[in-house]
């Protein structure tokens, strides 16, 4: 039958098919593409994936309150949140640190979350705010950077990168999304840091901290950056930034990962349990810890005699 | 997004510009803007005319489920003799609570589907399980459009040698039990109904049957206002659906006699 | 000033009223109270009254309490199950408890049932619902055998069998059922059980055992956890830890035991 | 973010053979951000007889100051010490006082009760912050962590178990229970009663 | 009112979501993985039925079990294993787990903006052999895990299991270290009590419990023989295997 | 939008807070001082809602005074925090409750020690051995916690302020101007111009 007519007519196969989807709301046209091995991407190639909207006057306050635990305590969907990361830029390339504490609501949901993700061996992002959204959302960008590497032959460059993702999450402005992340790595301009976040901020810099526990952070953080630290300094200089969050913040906390990243592409340096970074610190004789580093020490002055007639 | 240490994350309170994009005393108004003409398609946000309990259980020949013949108007007790059992097939009954006006709906629909069905011609009949299944992909998706069918129902049936019994409501939530009950019932007659037919569905005469759906729809219309004495029951066995006429509860209030006041009253 | 002493006035002290409303003010909730969802029961037999309880205490979805005891003491002869917020039935049921007594001692005759009920009722009216006891109270006096049940607002009823609390419907439905007048104390018992064991096996805010006690006029018998059908079972492991599994940093250890040496000095004393 | 959250911080008392621990985590929290780890939320009452007090720190001191307070009134007027479920009942009736405006506390009491016979027989419950007493003859919880204490804690105590074993597994309980909680940690201290000791031990637990 | 109910308006509207309690739980040990869920679906204080599923055979490696609101829960089942079926007529074999995870996540996230209600864990065999547990949020954030809890009981169970699964706060013997991997019948142990103690202290968890082993292709059998009411439900023989343990658990 | 820092050291206690007196987006004045000065050993640094801290820290101020004529000796800062904290906590189930932060920091004459106390407007409180109120805090603590030395010097001590103050300047939006930095050891209190 004529297309157009098969269309619009009444009766038929197409119209039944139809008639079906509308009442048992199969919206979701599956379309050939999803059939073959893309079974799960599939549609991504034609463009940005649609979603599923609630059908209500205001699908955000209709979002929010069924998954914000502030807006209402007794919200059943908890999306997962809480998180420290941190970036910065210094002469031996760029230190990636982040925790790994996922909670929802007061529960500690995982403490084993990887926040760092490792869009291609160039190219990282870190992860905070909804975790489903990052994890997502920069799969989707590495998908979208392979592609670029194929059209054009060459690596994309992080301005590029994270300039996508930003229009990317831009175009959902206000529709309840949570992000703030890190884009990071290493591209024929040298190292590069971006922050994008869901808002559609956009900013290039040296130094950033993001996530609940991210002022802990950048205090040690400012107070020990320096642009020519050697590489195991600026190593050491982000884990000990990411366990004052972690040790400070309860949203944040259990391992610390570090990575590294150089002009050959990044290098994961490690994961550090932050309780064992409190009592014995990475070298197993340092601990971090307030209490750790001043044990035994103690601000009583008190005059010679006084202290000699006490002991 | 909230950026404040304690928020951090979350959706942000736009009633409060955190972003000072506006610099003058005008924030932006949160209000829901009221269109006149949004209002022009009305769904269902709740329920009006409506049926109170189904129950249904499992006994040795096939399925039984009882419904009594009330539909309520608010407290308004409006009309006392409609049925909310329907016979879907040869093989299915199907039982309502809730809106009966949805419920007119999905009789409808299904007996298009069922006529849609047997033009096929394909020796095939639909069976409680589809029609079932049919009816949980209706309501989940008439869910997700935010415009329900205010309903519970149950579905029984008894094909092919097997019975078949399980509930579906306006959210979609489908589960099956030797015995069920929806609204009221779920709280009054399940009690019951477990006691005397979980474990036992393959024993439970007919008899039994319907003496237990009788003192359970006895308790109901002793305790449940919106309920009446007259209800109808149905059976799917071998030999196919039978809906009874109705049948009257006998009850009892001599106990009452005996009782003075509330309180210190004697006389 | 808030100042403590052991001889406060009788009553409830409202002085923290104001910091919390204060603080529920500034977006912070107040948390929830333990409260019982509860199936309690009572019913009339020929001799007298048996009164039903399960025996969950819990704070919102978590099980604070598996075995607690919602029959509570009025008077010998008079004994009040209680539902809500756990708190309320405990401490309202207490002080009627001791004013009936008072009430007995003053009067010089045994109590009655309605004194309970009417001094429970102006008790839960005065503060307007704002105690959350609902309660189902029985008993046997000079008058006979009375059962009542009274809200958390203070109205009350008074009936032949009655149910209170989450699991009200499901033992309701048992009594509707299953109740006769003038059953013998054996059936009413089984009945009574019967009715919390519907409310412990169908309403989730009920369950653990069922707590009976049976009135009769010569004699209470309270049957604490008269029926157990909810034992938990053997464990698949054991779980103990190997001594010294858990690191500490700091130790101190302090004997209770007062050591006493006795110390002989010289030579015992001289009594010739 | 409910007021109980505000401070953070649990309490968990088991009960032994012959003995009794009571443990709490050692965090003060304004919110999210730690304060101070050495905030002792578990008070000797007399020697056999210890309460944790978890909830807003605030009402933490000011109740520990008025059960100090009361305890000592109790002692001169009753010339003898006094016993763990008359302590209870105490606390039970002092905090029902305040039933329209409560201390958002959640008491945890332990301690070792005379018997007739000289003996010492443990004796554990807990209140919710009106004051309802729960006696139990496993374990009590409370505070921010307590579902997860009762889960850990349903599935590791045993009972009759030494001194010793108590508090391996009164300290794995809640060493575990308060990792999955962001409103408590830093930290834990167990006390571990028996009738001829008192052994207190700060446990090695996570900092973050 | 004291709860603030009445304190500002709200608009009435239609709540597409309900909750219908349960706990699921998964185990991954060296070559095996143990996924298991109880069996009652309830609404508030009323017991829907005492046996509904949560755990479901997708292929003879893979088992999902979902836990939250049962309506969204059932349809997603549903959706998934269309996928994977679509998926073995394309291509003649079984998604790889790790596929399976990845599908589930994109599965959801599609929903971002109208959540599906419905906490997810997906247990079993990948490629190499090794068990692997997998665990999502409602809008698909998910990774990979050796042991994990959800649903109602979650925060019971979840420090439970990291105290005997993961060792977590426990200091090895003296010239020892903790086993990674837990043996079988440890493994299931662990897994009944966590639910005989879950169903003590919450109340929405109870009435039946359902354990699903699936087996790495040529390990055999042993650690089940012993165990009551096992049934087999793998397609093949020579492949990975799928079986369920069936148990009561108390129904008050 | 008050930032305050309190740092112990070897024989002393630190005490700083800004110095501006905010009304929503305007600066009143930017010289203010914010630690009063209790006792010969004893300051108090507050922050809050305005009004009730200079209300409070006044009230305060007077009564430890009235203790000291009617005693013969003046309260140790332990009992002078504890003081201090039943006040608040009682004001709080007042109809009127003080909603005011305090850093107390004292030295103790009788046994040669360094006291500091973190207490807020609900009434708790806690011996720190350094402490922070308002947004400030989000910043020091870590930093303190990195930096912190209780054996240190008085300039170890100004150090390690300073690197706060700089922190905040570097990160809060809102960050004050002016820090006004009391110290107190055995010789007792006197102000230190940074």
């Amino acid at each position: 039958m004529h297309a157009f007519a098969e269309r619009f007519s009444t009766n038929g196969a197409a119209a039944e098919l139809r008639r079906a989807k509308e009442i048992l709301g199969e919206d979701d046209d599956v379309s050939d593409v999803m059939w073959g091995s893309s079974g799960g991407f599939g549609s991504l190639v034609n463009g940005v994936p649609k979603f599923a909207v609630p059908s209500v006057p205001d699908p955000t306050s209709f979002l929010r309150m069924h998954t914000d635990d502030h807006a209402d305590p007794s919200c059943r969907i908890k999306i997962k949140h809480g998180t420290t990361t941190l970036a910065f830029r210094f002469k031996g390339g760029v230190i990636v640190a982040v925790d790994s504490r996922a909670t929802a609501g007061s529960y500690v949901a995982s403490g084993t979350v990887k926040k760092v993700i490792e869009i291609n061996p160039y190219l990282l992002g870190t992860m905070a705010g909804g975790a489903a959204d990052c994890q997502y959302w920069e799969t989707y960008l590495g998908i979208q950077c392979r592609l670029h590497e194929l059209r054009n032959r060459e690596r994309i460059s992080v301005a590029a990168a994270s300039k996508y993702l930003s229009n990317l999450v831009y175009s959902y402005k206000g529709m309840g999304l949570s992000m703030g992340t890190m884009i990071c790595g290493w591209d024929k301009t040298g190292p590069a840091i971006f922050y994008v976040d869901s808002d559609g901020t956009r900013l290039k810099g040296d130094l950033f901290s993001v996530g609940s526990g991210s002022t802990f952070a950048y205090g040690v953080l400012d107070q020990g950056y320096r642009w020519d630290l050697t590489d195991e300094e600026a190593q050491e200089l982000g884990r000990r930034s990411i366990y004052a969050a972690g040790h400070r913040d309860a949203f944040s906390g259990n391992t610390i990962n570090l990575y590294h990243v150089k002009e050959d592409g990044w290098k994961f340096i490690g994961n550090y349990d932050i309780s064992e970074m409190h009592y014995n610190g990475p070298g197993g004789a340092d601990g971090y810890g307030y209490d750790v580093r001043v044990q035994g020490r103690t601000s009583a002055n008190p005059p010679p005699e006084a202290a000699a007639a006490q002991a | 997004m909230d950026h404040f240490p304690t928020n951090w994350g979350r959706p942000r309170n736009d009633a409060y510009d955190a972003y000072n994009t506006y610099p003058l005393h005008q924030r932006p108004s949160n209000a829901p803007t009221h269109d006149k003409f949004a209002d022009a398609v009305q769904r269902t946000q709740q329920p009006i005319v409506t049926g109170t309990s189904v129950l249904a259980i499992m006994y040795k020949d096939g399925i039984m489920m009882a419904a009594d013949n009330l539909a309520s108007y608010g407290s308004l007790a409006r009309f006392k003799s409609i049925q909310r059992l329907h016979a879907v097939g040869s093989n299915t009954v199907l039982g309502a609570s809730g809106d009966m006006s949805d419920f007119q709906h999905i009789q409808s629909l299904l007996d298009a589907l069922v006529t849609e069905e047997f033009t096929h011609q394909d020796a095939n009949t639909l069976g409680p399980a589809e029609i079932h299944e049919y009816l949980a992909r209706v309501m989940y998706a008439r869910r997700s459009k935010m415009n329900p069918l205010w309903n519970a129902l149950l579905v029984g049936g008894f094909k092919d040698g097997k019975r078949f019994l399980a509930y579906v409501d306006l959210l979609g939530v489908t589960y099956t039990a030797p015995s069920l009950a929806t609204g009221y019932g779920a709280h009054i007659a399940i009690p019951l109904l477990r006691q005397a037919v979980d474990g036992r569905q393959d024993t439970l005469t007919e008899e039994e049957a319907r003496k237990l759906l009788h003192d359970c729809m006895r308790v109901l219309f002793y305790r449940d206002a919106r309920s009446l004495d007259k209800y109808q029951v149905a059976t799917v066995t071998d030999a196919g659906v039978d809906i009874s006429d109705t049948i009257k509860i006998d009850t009892t209030w001599d106990f009452a006699e005996g009782i003075r006041g509330y309180g210190a009253q004697t006389q | 000033m808030a100042a403590a002493s052991v001889y406060t006035p009788a009553g409830f002290d409202f002085s923290n009223e104001v910091r919390n409303s204060f603080l529920t003010e500034r977006g912070i909730p107040l948390p929830k109270a333990t409260s019982t969802g509860t199936t309690i029961v009572g019913c009339l037999f020929k001799d007298g009254i048996v009164l039903g309880a399960d025996t969950r205490a819990t704070e919102g979805p978590i099980v604070a309490d598996k075995n607690c005891e919602k029959i509570h003491y009025i008077s010998e002869s008079i004994r009040c199950c209680g539902a809500g917020t756990a708190a309320d039935t405990e401490f309202t049921t207490a002080l009627i408890s001791s004013n009936i007594e008072l009430h007995a001692l003053t009067t010089g005759r045994k109590p009655r049932v309605v004194t309970a009920m009417t001094m429970l009722k102006q008790m839960l009216f005065q503060y307007q619902g704002q105690i959350g006891a609902a309660l189902v109270l029985g008993g046997v006096d000079a008058t006979g055998p009375h059962l009542f049940t009274i809200h958390p607002h203070g109205s009350t009823d008074k009936l032949p069998y009655v149910t209170m609390g989450s699991g009200s419907l499901a033992a309701m439905a048992v009594f509707e059922n299953g109740w006769r007048p003038n059953m013998e104390r054996a059936e009413a018992l089984e009945l009574v059980t019967a009715a919390v064991s519907a409310g412990i096996f169908n309403d989730l805010g009920s369950g653990s055992n069922v707590d009976a006690c049976v009135i009769t006029a010569t004699h209470t018998e309270m049957l604490r956890n008269f029926v157990k059908p909810n034992e938990r079972v053997q464990k698949e492991r054991s779980y103990t830890f190997r001594r010294g599994t858990t690191k500490f940093k700091k130790e101190d250890i302090r004997s209770l035991v007062v050591s006493e040496d006795v110390i002989h000095t010289g030579e015992a004393m001289d009594t010739s | 973010m409910s007021i109980m959250q505000y401070n953070g911080g649990s309490v968990i008392a088991m009960v032994g053979k012959d003995c009794v621990a009571i443990a709490s985590d050692l965090r003060l929290g304004s919110q999210a951000m730690g304060i101070s780890s050495h905030f002792e939320k578990i008070f000797p009452m007399t020697d056999r007889v210890y309460v944790g007090l978890p909830g807003l720190a605030t009402d933490v001191t000011t109740l520990h100051h008025q059960f100090r307070y009361r305890l000592n009134m109790y002692t001169i007027k009753e010339e003898r010490e006094i016993e763990p479920e008359t302590f209870a009942h105490l606390v039970s009736s002092t905090l029902y006082e305040k039933r329209f405006g409560p201390y958002f506390i959640e008491p945890v009491i332990a301690g070792l009760q005379k018997t007739a016979s000289g003996d010492f027989k443990p004796y554990i419950a807990a209140t919710d912050l009106i004051g309802c007493l729960n006696f139990a003859k496993d374990f009590v919880v409370a505070g921010t962590a307590s579902d997860k204490l009762f889960g850990v804690a349903e599935g590791l105590w045993e009972p009759d178990l030494e001194p010793e074993d108590l508090f391996e597994t009164i300290a794995q309980t809640l060493l575990n229970a308060v990792d999955r909680d962001a409103y408590s940690g830093w930290g834990a201290v167990v006390y571990v009663l028996t009738k001829d000791k008192v052994i207190k031990r700060e446990l090695k637990g996570r900092m973050d | 009112m004291p709860d603030g109910s009445f304190s500002h308006p709200q608009q009435r509207q239609f709540n597409p979501y309900s909750d219908n309690g349960g706990t699921i739980l998964a185990i991954a040990g060296a070559d095996f993985t143990v996924i298991a869920g109880d069996t009652r679906q309830s609404e508030g204080y009323s017991i829907q039925t005492r046996y509904a599923p949560k755990v479901f055979r997708l292929t003879d490696r893979a088992v999902l079990a979902v836990n939250g609101f049962a309506a969204d829960g059932n349809m997603f089942v549903k959706k998934v294993k269309q996928r994977l079926e679509w998926y073995r007529h394309a291509h003649a074999k079984d998604m790889p787990l790790r596929a399976i995870a990845r599908l589930i996540q994109t599965m959801l996230y599609a929903q971002r903006f109208f959540p599906y209600y419905v906490y997810n864990i997906l247990g079993g065999i990948e490629e190499d052999g090794s068990g692997a547990v997998y665990s999502f949020d409602p809008v698909g954030s998910y990774e990979r895990e050796a042991c994990r809890a959800a649903g109602a009981a979650q925060s019971l169970v979840q420090p439970f299991l990291d105290n005997q699964i993961y060792f977590k706060n426990q200091a090895a013997a003296p010239n020892q270290s903790h086993p990674a991997h837990l043996p079988l019948p440890d493994v299931l142990s662990i897994v009944i009590d966590s639910f005989t103690s879950a169903t003590e202290r919450h109340i929405e968890v109870g009435d039946g419990l359902e354990i699903y082993v699936v087996l790495a292709k040529g390990r055999s059998a042993q650690g089940l023989e012993g165990a009551r009411g096992i049934q087999e439900l793998s397609t093949k023989s020579d492949g990975d295997r799928v079986f369920v343990i069936r148990r009561e658990l108390k129904k008050d | 939008m008050d930032v305050s820092f309190a740092i112990t050291g070897k024989g002393y206690v630190i005490v700083a807070a800004d110095t501006t007196a905010a009304r929503s987006i305007v600066k009143m004045k930017t010289d203010e001082d914010k630690i009063k000065v209790l006792s010969p050993h004893l300051l108090m640094a507050y922050s809050g809602e305005p009004g009730d801290t200079v209300q409070f820290a006044e009230f305060v101020e007077r009564n430890i005074r009235l203790y000291h004529i009617r005693n013969p000796h003046g309260l140790r800062p332990q009992s002078a925090a504890s003081w201090i904290r039943r006040t608040l906590a009682d004001s709080l189930r007042s109809r009127r409750p003080y909603s005011v932060n305090l850093l107390l920091g004292g030295y103790d004459t009788s046994e040669h020690a360094p006291h500091l106390y973190w207490m807020d407007y609900l009434g708790t409180m806690v011996e720190v051995p350094f402490a922070a109120h308002g947004y400030g805090a989000y910043f020091a603590l870590g930093l303190l916690d990195r930096y912190h030395d209780p054996e240190g010097s008085l300039e170890d001590g100004l150090a390690t302020l300073r690197r706060c103050i700089d922190e905040v300047a570097k990160r809060l939006v809102v960050a004050p101007g002016q820090y006004k930095v009391k110290v107190v050891d055995k010789d007792g209190v006197r102000e230190i111009a940074l």
